[in-house]
C-alpha cells in the first residue's frame, strides 16, 4: 500500500547537469580549471625554464618566441605565469585546508555544546583572533619563522580558522534543532558521533561555499604578502610576487604585471563565480524543482 | 540590556589581556635585536649593551610586561624605541590620517554598495542584476596594490588630478587633505563596496522570501516600495556586522595601499615598527588595534540593537 | 625662483642624532645641513676643514690642535667654543657613549681647551685617518645644553636649522639666520620619506618631489632621462656590494671553494639584472673613485669551467647545497637572484632565505649564521673590517692585520697608498668574499635643481648650495 | 440575479512549465462567505494569489477575474497596486512572520492607508488606532508603537487582518489564517471575521482544508483536487449530500474515527512521571535582580500503564512538548523524576539511564524535518539500534528493518531511497516504523498527525490503532486538537500553564468535563456536526421571521 503524494516531492535533479546547467559555475569552473591545468603541466613542461635568467634577452615585449614577453631577468614570463600558479594555488589551497581541519571541528564542538564553557572559550579566542589585524600579524608571524611558502601558509591558514570555526558553529547550531537531531537523541547517540554523522554532512554546502570565498582570498594574500616581501620566496616565482616585483616597471614594460595580474584575477573570479553557482546548486530550495 | 552590557563589558576586557599577552610574546619572540637594529652595522658591544640598559631590554620579561602593562592602564603608552618620542604622540600622529581615511573608504564603500546592492537585489537575475554583481567579483578579484597602482598610473602621472600620494596635513585645510585621501579610499573602498554589495543583495534576497513583504505587497506596495520598507532595514542586520569588520579592517589593514601612496598611517606605522623592532610601539599600537575592533563589534551590537526592535527589549 | 624644495628619501631615520644613531638617513637629513664636524667629506670625498678654520698636526702625529671659525651659533643662539668640542669628542668616547662608530674615536687620548677657540686633541698613537675620521657625522659637534634632546630636536650649527617633524611623513628644514658662513639659498627644504619604489616613481612623476638624490628604482631612470623635465644624475658611493662568505664555515672555509665562488659569478649580468647597467664592477672591497684603488677584477674573471674544476680540487665535483640570506635591498634581493642562478650552472644549489634588516643584523651580522649573504657596505674606507677578529665574514689573516697596523700608523700619503693597494690585494687574493660591484648614486632632479651632490662620499644630502635655476 | 462582487472564469494557471490550476470558476457575492476546502497542494493558495496577482515570476494565466465587473485581468502591475489593499485585502496562514518585525503595529497598519490615500500620518494613525479597536486591539493594551515581537500568534492575526481591512475592502480573502493558531484563538479570530465580513458588507474567501472550521464558517464552498474544482454547492447541501466521490471521501475521513477501541484491563505501569518540575532560565532583567526563570512545567505527575493510549492536550505553549522532552531524557529536570517499568530512568541531577532508553520511542510532528535529507530510509530506520548493545547486522538487520516498513505499510525496497522522495504522510509512516523498529514499550507522538490533512492524518490513525492493538505498545500522545485525541485514546490528561488541571477516561472527559479550561477547550473544538446543526438552526431562525 501507498499514500498518494500529499506534496510535492521535491525533485532533485543531477549534480553534473545542475552544475552545467547554472552558468556562474560552468564559467567559473572553466576559468579556474585553465589555472589549474596550468599548474599541473608546468611540473611536467614549460616552454622555459622559469629559473634559467636571460640578462640579455631582458624586458622583452610579447613575441611569438615569449608569448607572454621576458621579465627584468630575461625569463619567459609565461612560464612563470604556469608555474606561478602552482605557488598562488598551494599556499591558498594549503590555508585554506588548515582552516578547515581546525576550524570545523572547533565550530561543531562549540555548538554540541551551545553555552558551555567549551562555546565561550572556542568563540571568545576564535573573536581574538578575529580582532587582530592580520595582515600585521602575518608579517609578524614570517618575522618569526622567516618567509617562505609555507609560513605564508600558516600565516594565512590561522586567520581561516575563525571563519570556518564561526560559520560551522551558526551552521550547526540551527542544524541542532532540527527533529532528526532529537530522533538521533533518543536513539542515545553522542554530541560527537550526532555532529559527525548528521550536522557535518548537512553543513558541508555552507562549507563548500565559503571554502571557495577563502580559497580566493587566499590567492589575494597571498599576492599581498609577496608585494611586502614575504610569501613565496624566489627562484620559484609566484604570481604575487611577479606583480610586486613588476610594479617599478608598469610604465615601461605593463605586461610584466598585467598577465599575473589577470591570472589573479580570473582565478579569483573563477573561483567567486563558482562558490556563487554551488550556492545556487548546492541550495535545495533553488535545486528543487517546485 | 545593563547585564548584557556588563557582560560584554568583562569579556572586551578579557580579549584584551589575552591580546596583550599575545601580541607581548609574539614581539618578544620575534628575532631580531632592537638595539642593534638602532646601531646598525658597526656598532660596538658595549655600545649595544648600554642601550639595553637604556631600553629596559635587561630587565626579566615579566617584569617588562608588568611594566608595559601597568603603563598603558594609567595612559602611557611608553617611548618608542626608535623614534625616542612617547608612542602615544605617534599614534595622535597616525590616527588623524588613518581615521579619516578609514571613514572615508567606508562612507565611499557604503555609498557605492547600497544602491549596487538594492538595485541588483530589486531586479533579481535581471541584466543589471548580472552586470553589477559582475562588477562586485572583479573588485573583490584585483589585488588592491595592483588597482592602486593603476590609479596612480591614471590619475596622478598621466591625468595630473591628483598627486600621487602624500599627506598635507590638516593645518593645509580640510579639501586638499580630502583630496590627497581620495584615491587610497578609493582603492580601499572598491573591494569592500563590492563585498558590501553582494552581501546587501543576498540578505535583501532572504528578506523579500519572507513573508511579512508578501504582506506588504497585498497591502498595494510595489515591488521595489516593499524592497525600501520593509526588506531592506531588514536585511541591515548582517549588513551591519560587515560594516563593523570592515571598519576595523580599514583602520588597521591599509598597510599595503598606505605604502603606495605614502600615507604615514597606523598601518605603516607598525609595519615599519616590526621592522626596526620597536617593540613598545608594536605591541601598543596592536593593542590598540584590537581594542578598536572589539568596541566596533561591541557598538555594532548595541546598532543590532536599534535595528532590530526584538533585542532592544528582550523578552520584556 | 622658488625659495624650496621637497625632496625624497627611501627611509625615515629614526632620530635626528647622528653622534648616537647609526642609521645613514639621519646623516641624509643632518649631515652638514644641521651639524657640522670639525672636518667635512667634499663632494669627490676629500677632507676639508670645516667648523675647525685650520689645524697644526705635531711631528710625531700625536697632538692635533684645531682653529675654530669665530662667530659660530649654535641654532639655540648660543655660541660654540671649543669646550663644545670637548663636550662633543669626551661624549662620543665616553664609557657610557652610545655613539654608533665609537671605534672612531678610540685613538683619542684627551681633549684640551685652549682657548673658547682653540682646541687640542691628544692622540694615544699616531693615525693617519684622524682627520678624516673627524669628518663622518658620528663626530659632529654638538652642544652641552641640548645634546640630550638632539634626537627629537637637534641643535647644530649649520647653515639649516630644524623646523618639523611629522613622523612618518616628512621633516622640514628652514634657513637658519644666524649662520656663520655663507647662508643657504633655499629658504625651506622638505625632507619626505617614500620608501615604496612604485611610490618614488609616481611622486616624482606627478611633481610632488623636487629631488630624489637616493632613488631606490634604477629601472625607471631610462625614462627620466627621457622625460624633459628631469634630470638624472650617477654617481659614486662608498658602498661596496658584496657577496659574503662565512670563512668559518664549511665549504667555504676552503679557499677553494671560495675561488670557485668567485669565478661563477658574471658581475655584468649581476650590474644588467639588479641594477639596470649602473654601478661599477669591483675586484676587492675598494671603492674604484678612491685614487689608492687598483682593479683586479681580473683575478675573479667570469669563468665557469674555471669553478667547476675548482670545485673538483676542492672535493665537490657534484657541487653542494647551501643558503643565501638577503637583506631588503633590491640590489640585495635582485642581485641574489641572480646570484643563485649563476651559482647554480656550476652545481652550487642554493637556497634563497629573505631575511628583514633586524633578522640580518641578529643572525648574519652578530650570530655569524649564515653561509652566503648579500650586503653593500657603505662606510667610507671600511677594507679596515677585514681585520677585524668578530667580524661575521670569519676572516682570520695575521698577514693582512698587519698591513692594517702599519697603515694606522703611517701619515705619510704615498705611503698609505702603497699599503691600502697591498691590502686590497690581500683580500682579492684570498677570495675572502666576492666582489661585485660599486653601489652608484643614482638621483633624480627636477631639470633646473641645481647643487645637489652627485657622489656620495658619506650618506649625505648637503643642502648648502642647493638652488632653483632660473 | 445581480452582479457578482468577485466572478472567476476559466482560470488556468501554469508555473514554469507545470500547471497548477485548471479551469477554475467561482464567484462570490457582497456579504457572502466562500469557502475553498481541498487537500493540500491542490491550488487552493494559488487560486487565492491568482485573484491578488501576487504570483511567482514564473508563473503564467489566462482567464477572467472580474472584480465588481472590473477585469482584473487588463490591470497591470501598477494597478493592481492600486486594487491590493483597497479593494481586496488578504490574510495568510502565518502570523508570526507575516508582520515585518522592526516596524510598529500601528505604523504597519497605517501604511496601507498611506499608500492608497492622501491621508496625513496624523490622519493615518487614527484610521489605524480605529481599526486597531475593531478586531480587538483596544488602546489601553496595545498601542500603536507595539511591536509585533511581543505579540501572542492571536494578536498579531489580529493586527495582520486591521491591515487588510483598514480601507474596508469589498473583498477579503483569508488563506488558512487559523491554521497555525490554537482552538480557543481560532475560535476568536473566526467570530471576528465573520463580524467584520457582516459589518462591512463585504465579500470573504476562506480557505481552509479544515471542514469543521468551513462548516461553521461558510455560506458555499467548493471542493478543489488537483488545481481544479470538483464539486461546488451551498454549505448545508454540500455536507448532507455530496456528489463527487472525493469531497465524500473528505468528509468520510474528518469524521471517521478508528474502530475498536478496546477495553483495557488494569496492566503494570510502564511510565511514571512523579512531581516533574522543568525551569527555563531567563535572561537577567537587570545586574541585581536575581536570574529569573520560567517554569514551563510545573509538578507534573503522570502514570502510562502497559498498551494503554494516553492523550496530552493543551493549548499551544502549555509545556506539552516540554514535558515530552524531559520524558525522553532529552531535557533535564529541575525536580522529580520519571521511571520506566518501575525503574528510575530519569531523575534532577543525573543523567537518564542509557539502557531504559530504548523502552521509549517517538515520533514528531513535522515529518520534513524528522529526517536526515542526506541519510537514506534504511539508516534513518535504523538508527534506534544504537541503543542496543546487540544490535542486528548484515542480512538480519535488513530483514528488520523491511519488517518495520512492513509494519507502515511501505515496501521493503523503499529502505533504499532518500527521505525527500516520500509524500508527507509516507514520511510520518517512517517515523513511526523508527519509532517501532527496536521494540519499545511506550512511543510518544509529539502532535505526530497536526501537519497532515485529513484524509492522510486518518490513514495514521488507523495505522497507530492497529498497532496499539497487535503490539499493545503505550502511547503517549501529545496534541491540541481534540477531535483526533478523543478519536484514538483512552485517557487524558488536560494540561494549562504547566500543570495538569483534569485527568480520565477520554470519553468521561469529553462527555462531563470538571475544569472550566476543559470546558472551554471542547467548547471551541470545531466540530463538523455541531456547525451544521447551528447554521440551520441560525437559517430556520431567518425564515421564521
Ligand atoms: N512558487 C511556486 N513555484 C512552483 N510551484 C508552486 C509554487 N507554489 C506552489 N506551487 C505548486 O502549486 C500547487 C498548488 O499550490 P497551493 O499553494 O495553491 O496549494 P494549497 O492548496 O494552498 O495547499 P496548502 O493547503 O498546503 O496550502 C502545488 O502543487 C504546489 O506545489
Ligand atoms: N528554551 C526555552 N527557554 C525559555 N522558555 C522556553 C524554552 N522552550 C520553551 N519555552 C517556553 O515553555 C513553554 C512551553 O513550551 P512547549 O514547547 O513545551 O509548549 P507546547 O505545549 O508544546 O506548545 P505547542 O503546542 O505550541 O507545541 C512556552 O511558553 C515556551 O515559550
Ligand atoms: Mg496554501
Ligand atoms: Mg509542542
Amino acid at each position: 500500500m501507498s499514500v498518494p503524494a500529499d506534496r510535492t516531492r521535491p525533485k532533485r535533479t543531477g549534480f553534473l547537469s545542475a552544475a552545467v546547467r547554472t552558468p556562474a559555475f560552468a564559467i567559473g569552473f572553466a576559468l579556474s580549471a585553465v589555472f589549474l591545468l596550468a599548474a599541473v603541466v608546468s611540473f611536467a613542461w614549460t616552454p622555459y625554464d622559469v629559473t634559467a635568467m636571460n640578462i640579455a634577452d631582458k624586458l622583452q615585449p610579447p613575441s611569438a618566441a615569449h608569448w607572454f614577453g621576458t621579465d627584468h631577468f630575461g625569463r619567459d614570463v609565461f612560464s612563470m605565469v604556469m608555474v606561478g600558479a602552482r605557488a598562488s594555488i598551494a599556499v591558498a589551497l594549503v590555508a585554506v585546508g588548515i582552516g578547515v581541519a581546525a576550524g570545523v571541528p572547533l565550530g561543531l564542538a562549540a555548538a554540541a555544546r551551545r553555552g558551555s564553557l567549551l562555546d565561550e572559550i572556542i568563540m571568545r579566542t576564535n573573536d581574538l583572533v578575529f580582532a587582530f589585524p592580520a595582515l600585521l600579524m602575518a608579517i609578524m608571524i614570517t618575522a618569526i619563522f622567516g618567509p617562505g611558502a609555507v609560513n605564508a601558509i600558516v600565516a594565512i591558514g590561522i586567520f581561516n580558522i575563525p571563519v570556518f570555526a564561526r560559520l560551522s558553529r551558526g551552521a550547526a547550531l540551527s542544524i541542532w534543532t532540527r527533529d532528526y537531531i532529537m530522533a538521533a537523541r533518543v536513539a542515545g547517540k553522542k554530541a560527537a558521533r550526532i555532529s559527525l554523522e548528521h550536522i557535518l554532512p548537512n553543513i558541508a554546502n555552507i562549507l563548500v561555499v565559503q571554502a571557495t570565498i577563502q580559497f580566493s582570498l587566499g590567492i589575494l594574500a597571498e599576492a599581498g604578502l609577496a608585494y611586502v616581501g614575504l610569501g613565496t620566496q624566489p627562484p620559484l616565482p609566484s604570481w604575487g610576487r611577479m606583480l610586486a616585483d613588476s610594479q617599478t616597471m608598469i610604465a615601461f614594460a605593463p605586461y610584466l604585471a598585467i598577465f599575473p595580474g589577470m591570472a589573479i584575477v580570473c582565478t579569483v573570479l573563477g573561483l567567486n563565480l563558482m562558490g556563487d553557482g554551488l550556492r545556487d546548486i548546492l541550495d535545495p530550495r533553488l535545486r528543487r524543482a517546485r | 540590556m545593563l547585564l548584557f552590557a556588563c557582560k560584554r563589558f568583562v569579556s572586551l576586557a578579557l580579549t584584551l589581556v589575552a591580546a596583550s599577552i599575545v601580541i607581548f610574546a609574539v614581539t618578544n619572540i620575534v628575532p631580531g635585536d632592537p638595539a642593534r637594529v638602532m646601531l646598525g652595522l658597526d656598532a660596538s658591544p658595549q655600545a649595544v649593551a648600554a642601550l639595553h640598559r637604556e631600553l629596559g631590554l635587561d630587565q626579566p620579561i615579566l617584569m617588562r610586561y608588568a611594566s608595559w602593562v601597568g603603563g598603558l592602564l594609567s595612559g602611557n603608552f611608553g617611548v618608542s624605541y626608535t623614534y625616542k618620542v612617547p608612542v602615544s604622540q605617534l599614534i595622535g600622529q597616525r590616527i588623524w590620517i588613518s581615521l579619516p581615511l578609514a571613514l572615508y573608504a567606508l562612507s565611499l564603500s557604503i555609498l557605492v554598495a547600497f544602491p549596487a546592492g538594492v538595485l541588483s537585489a530589486s531586479r533579481r537575475n535581471s541584466a543589471r542584476d548580472v552586470s553589477i554583481m559582475g562588477l562586485t567579483q572583479l573588485g573583490i578579484a584585483l589585488p588592491n596594490f595592483w588597482f592602486a597602482m593603476l590609479l596612480v598610473l591614471l590619475f596622478s602621472i598621466t591625468l595630473h588630478w591628483f598627486s600621487a600620494g602624500g599627506f598635507p596635513g590638516w593645518q593645509a585645510g580640510f579639501f586638499p587633505c580630502m583630496k590627497a585621501l581620495t584615491l587610497p579610499a578609493i582603492a580601499l573602498a572598491l573591494p569592500q563596496a563590492s563585498i558590501l554589495a553582494r552581501v546587501l543583495r543576498s540578505s535583501l534576497l532572504d528578506m523579500l522570501g519572507e513573508d511579512f513583504v508578501r504582506t506588504a505587497r497585498a497591502k498595494g506596495l510595489t515591488r521595489s516600495q516593499a524592497l525600501r520598507r520593509h526588506a531592506l532595514r531588514n536585511a541591515l542586520i548582517p549588513v551591519l556586522t560587515i560594516v563593523g569588520l570592515q571598519f576595523s579592517f580599514l583602520l588597521a589593514g591599509a598597510i599595503i595601499i598606505e605604502n603606495v601612496f605614502y600615507l604615514p598611517g597606523l598601518g605603516q606605522l607598525v609595519f615599519k615598527a616590526i621592522a626596526q623592532r620597536d617593540l613598545v610601539v608594536v605591541q601598543s599600537v596592536v593593542v590598540l588595534l584590537v581594542l578598536a575592533v572589539v568596541l566596533v563589534t561591541f557598538l555594532t551590537d548595541l546598532a543590532y540593537a536599534a535595528a532590530d526592535p526584538r533585542l532592544r527589549t528582550r523578552r520584556r | 625662483a622658488p625659495t624650496s624644495a621637497t625632496i625624497g628619501m627611501p627611509l625615515e631615520p629614526p632620530t635626528l642624532d647622528p653622534t648616537t644613531g647609526a642609521a645613514a638617513a639621519i646623516d641624509e637629513v643632518t649631515y652638514a645641513n644641521i651639524f657640522q664636524g670639525l672636518t667635512r667629506f667634499a663632494e669627490d670625498g676629500s677632507i676639508e676643514p670645516d667648523l675647525a678654520r685650520s689645524w697644526d698636526i705635531s711631528k710625531d702625529g700625536l697632538v692635533y690642535t684645531f682653529h675654530l671659525h669665530d662667530g659660530v651659533t649654535f641654532h639655540d643662539g648660543s655660541k660654540m667654543t671649543a669646550s663644545d668640542v670637548k663636550f662633543s669628542l669626551d661624549r662620543a668616547r665616553g664609557k657610557d657613549s652610545a655613539n654608533a662608530q665609537k671605534e672612531l674615536f678610540t685613538d683619542i687620548a684627551k681633549v684640551e681647551v685652549v682657548d673658547p677657540l682653540t682646541a687640542k686633541v691628544t692622540l694615544s698613537q699616531p693615525d693617519g685617518s684622524f682627520l678624516f675620521d673627524m669628518a663622518w657625522g658620528d663626530a659632529q659637534i654638538v652642544s652641552e645644553k641640548t645634546a640630550a634632546g638632539d634626537a627629537t630636536h637637534p641643535i647644530g650649527t649649520g647653515p639649516f636649522e630644524f623646523d618639523d617633524w611629522v613622523r612618518g611623513d616628512h621633516i622640514t628644514l628652514k634657513r637658519y639666520a644666524n649662520y656663520w658662513g655663507d647662508p643657504a639659498k633655499l629658504e625651506t627644504v622638505t625632507f619626505r620619506f617614500i620608501s615604496d619604489p612604485t611610490a618614488a616613481f609616481g611622486a616624482m612623476m606627478s611633481g610632488d618631489l623636487d629631488a630624489y638624490p637616493n632613488y631606490p628604482a634604477p629601472e625607471n631612470l631610462q625614462q627620466f632621462q627621457g622625460d624633459p623635465r628631469f634630470k638624472v644624475m650617477v654617481g659614486s658611493t662608498e658602498g661596496e656590494t658584496i657577496l659574503a662568505m662565512n670563512n668559518g664555515r664549511k665549504p667555504f672555509k676552503n679557499k677553494k671553494v671560495r675561488e670557485a665562488v668567485a669565478h661563477a659569478i658574471d658581475r655584468e649580468a649581476i650590474i644588467n639584472g639588479a641594477y639596470f647597467g649602473y654601478g661599477k664592477p669591483i675586484g676587492s672591497h675598494f671603492a674604484p673613485q678612491n685614487p689608492a684603488y687598483i682593479d683586479l677584477t681580473g683575478l675573479s674573471k667570469y669563468d665557469p669551467q674555471l669553478s667547476k674544476k675548482l670545485l673538483v680540487e676542492a672535493g665537490y665535483p657534484e657541487g653542494f647545497k647551501t643558503t643565501l640570506k638577503l637583506p631588503p635591498p633590491s640590489y640585495a634581493r635582485r642581485g641574489g637572484e641572480i646570484v643563485a642562478a649563476q651559482l647554480r650552472q656550476v652545481g652550487i644549489d642554493v637556497k634563497i632565505v629573505n631575511v628583514e634588516w633586524a633578522q640580518w643584523l641578529q643572525t648574519v651580522f652578530k650570530d655569524k649564521d649564515y653561509d652566503l649573504t648579500i650586503v653593500s657596505h657603505t662606510e667610507p674606507m671600511d677594507i679596515g673590517i677585514y681585520a677585524r677578529d668578530d667580524y661575521y665574514f670569519n676572516y682570520h689573516s695575521d698577514r693582512f692585520k698587519k698591513i692594517m697596523a702599519e697603515l694606522d700608523r703611517t701619515t705619510d700619503p704615498e705611503k698609505r697608498t702603497e699599503l691600502l693597494k697591498q691590502a686590497q690585494k690581500r683580500i682579492a687574493e684570498d677570495y675572502v668574499n666576492a666582489f661585485l660591484f660599486e653601489l652608484p648614486k643614482l638621483g633624480v632632479a627636477k631639470k633646473n635643481l641645481m647643487g645637489l651632490w652627485k657622489n656620495s662620499p658619506t650618506p649625505a644630502n648637503d643642502l648648502t648650495e642647493v638652488h632653483w635655476r632660473n | 440575479m445581480s452582479k457578482p462582487l468577485l466572478a472567476v472564469e476559466h482560470l488556468d494557471l501554469s508555473i514554469g512549465d507545470r500547471p497548477v490550476l485548471r479551469d477554475v470558476g467561482l464567484t462570490l457575492e457582497a456579504g457572502e462567505v466562500l469557502g475553498i476546502v481541498g487537500e493540500s497542494g491542490s491550488g487552493k493558495s494559488m487560486t487565492a494569489n491568482a485573484i491578488m496577482q501576487l504570483l511567482p515570476e514564473t508563473a503564467q494565466w489566462t482567464g477572467s477575474i472580474r472584480l465588481d465587473g472590473k477585469a482584473l485581468e487588463g490591470y497591470d502591475e501598477a494597478r493592481m497596486c492600486t486594487v491590493r489593499g483597497r479593494e481586496i485585502g488578504m490574510v495568510f496562514q502565518e502570523p508570526m512572520t507575516a508582520l515585518n518585525p522592526v516596524r510598529t503595529i500601528g505604523d504597519q497598519v497605517a501604511e496601507t492607508v498611506r499608500i492608497h490615500t492622501d491621508a496625513s500620518r496624523r490622519e493615518a494613525r487614527d484610521i489605524a488606532r480605529e481599526t486597531l479597536n475593531r478586531v480587538g486591539l483596544p488602546e489601553e493594551r496595545f498601542s500603536l508603537d507595539r511591536y509585533p515581537h511581543d505579540l501572542s500568534g492571536g494578536q498579531r492575526q489580529r493586527v495582520v487582518i486591521a491591515m487588510a481591512i483598514v480601507l474596508k475592502p469589498k473583498l477579503l480573502i483569508a488563506d488558512e489564517p487559523t491554521t497555525a493558531l490554537d482552538v480557543t484563538t481560532q475560535a476568536n479570530i473566526l467570530a471576528l471575521l465573520k463580524r467584520l465580513v457582516a459589518e462591512d458588507g463585504a465579500g470573504l474567501v476562506l480557505i481552509t482544508h479544515d471542514l469543521a472550521v468551513m462548516a461553521g464558517m461558510a455560506d458555499r464552498i467548493v471542493v478543489m483536487r488537483n488545481g481544479a474544482i470538483v464539486e461546488d454547492g451551498r454549505t448545508q447541501t454540500l455536507f448532507t449530500t455530496p456528489h463527487h466521490p472525493h469531497t465524500k471521501a473528505l468528509l468520510e475521513a474528518s469524521t471517521s474515527a478508528p474502530a475498536g477501541k478496546r477495553q483495557l484491563e488494569t496492566s503494570a505501569e510502564i511510565l511514571t512521571v512523579s512531581g516533574v518540575v522543568r525551569d527555563y532560565a531567563l535572561p537577567r532583567r537587570s545586574l541585581f535582580s536575581p536570574a529569573a526563570s520560567f517554569c514551563a512545567v510545573d509538578h507534573v505527575s503522570m502514570a502510562l500503564r502497559r498498551g494503554e493510549n494516553v492523550g496530552l492536550v493543551g493549548e499551544s505553549g502549555c509545556g506539552k512538548s516540554t514535558l515530552v522532552r524531559t520524558i525522553l531524557g532529552l531535557d533535564p529536570l529541575t525536580t522529580g523524576s520519571i521511571e520506566i517499568g518501575g525503574l528510575p530512568f530519569h531523575a534532577a541531577g543525573s543523567k537518564p539511564d542509557q539502557a531504559l532508553r530504548r523502552k521509549v520511542q517517538v515520533v514528531f510532528q513535522d515529518p520534513y524535518a524528522s529526517f536526515d535529507p542526506r541519510h537514506r530510509v534504511a539508516r534513518l530506520i535504523g538508527e534506534p539500534f544504537h541503543l542496543l548493545a546487540d544490535a542486528p547486522r548484515g542480512k538480519q538487520r535488513r530483514e528488520r528493518i523491511a519488517a518495520a516498513l512492513a509494519d507502515v505499510g511501505l515496501q521493503p525496497d523503499d529502505a533504499e531511497r532518500y527521505i525527500h522522495e516520500f509524500s508527507g504522510g509516507e514520511r510520518q509512516r517512517i517515523a513511526i516504523a523508527r519509532a517501532l523498529i527496536i521494540e519499545p514499550e511506550i512511543i510518544v507522538l509529539d502532535e505526530a498527525v497536526s501537519a497532515l490533512d485529513v484524509s492522510i492524518r486518518s490513514r495514521i490513525l488507523d495505522l497507530l490503532a492497529d498497532l496499539s492493538r497487535r503490539r499493545s505498545i503505550a502511547y503517549l500522545f501529545v496534541s491540541h486538537d481534540l477531535s483526533v485525541v478523543r478519536a484514538i485514546t483512552d485517557r487524558i490528561y488536560v494540561m494549562q500553564a504547566g500543570r495538569i488541571i483534569e485527568e480520565g477516561e477520554t470519553e468521561r472527559v469529553f462527555a462531563e468535563p470538571r475544569h472550566a479550561y476543559t470546558r472551554s477547550l471542547i467548547a471551541a473544538t470545531p466540530d463538523i456536526e455541531r456547525e451544521l446543526a447551528k447554521s440551520r438552526r441560525k437559517a430556520e431562525r431567518a425564515a421564521t421571521p
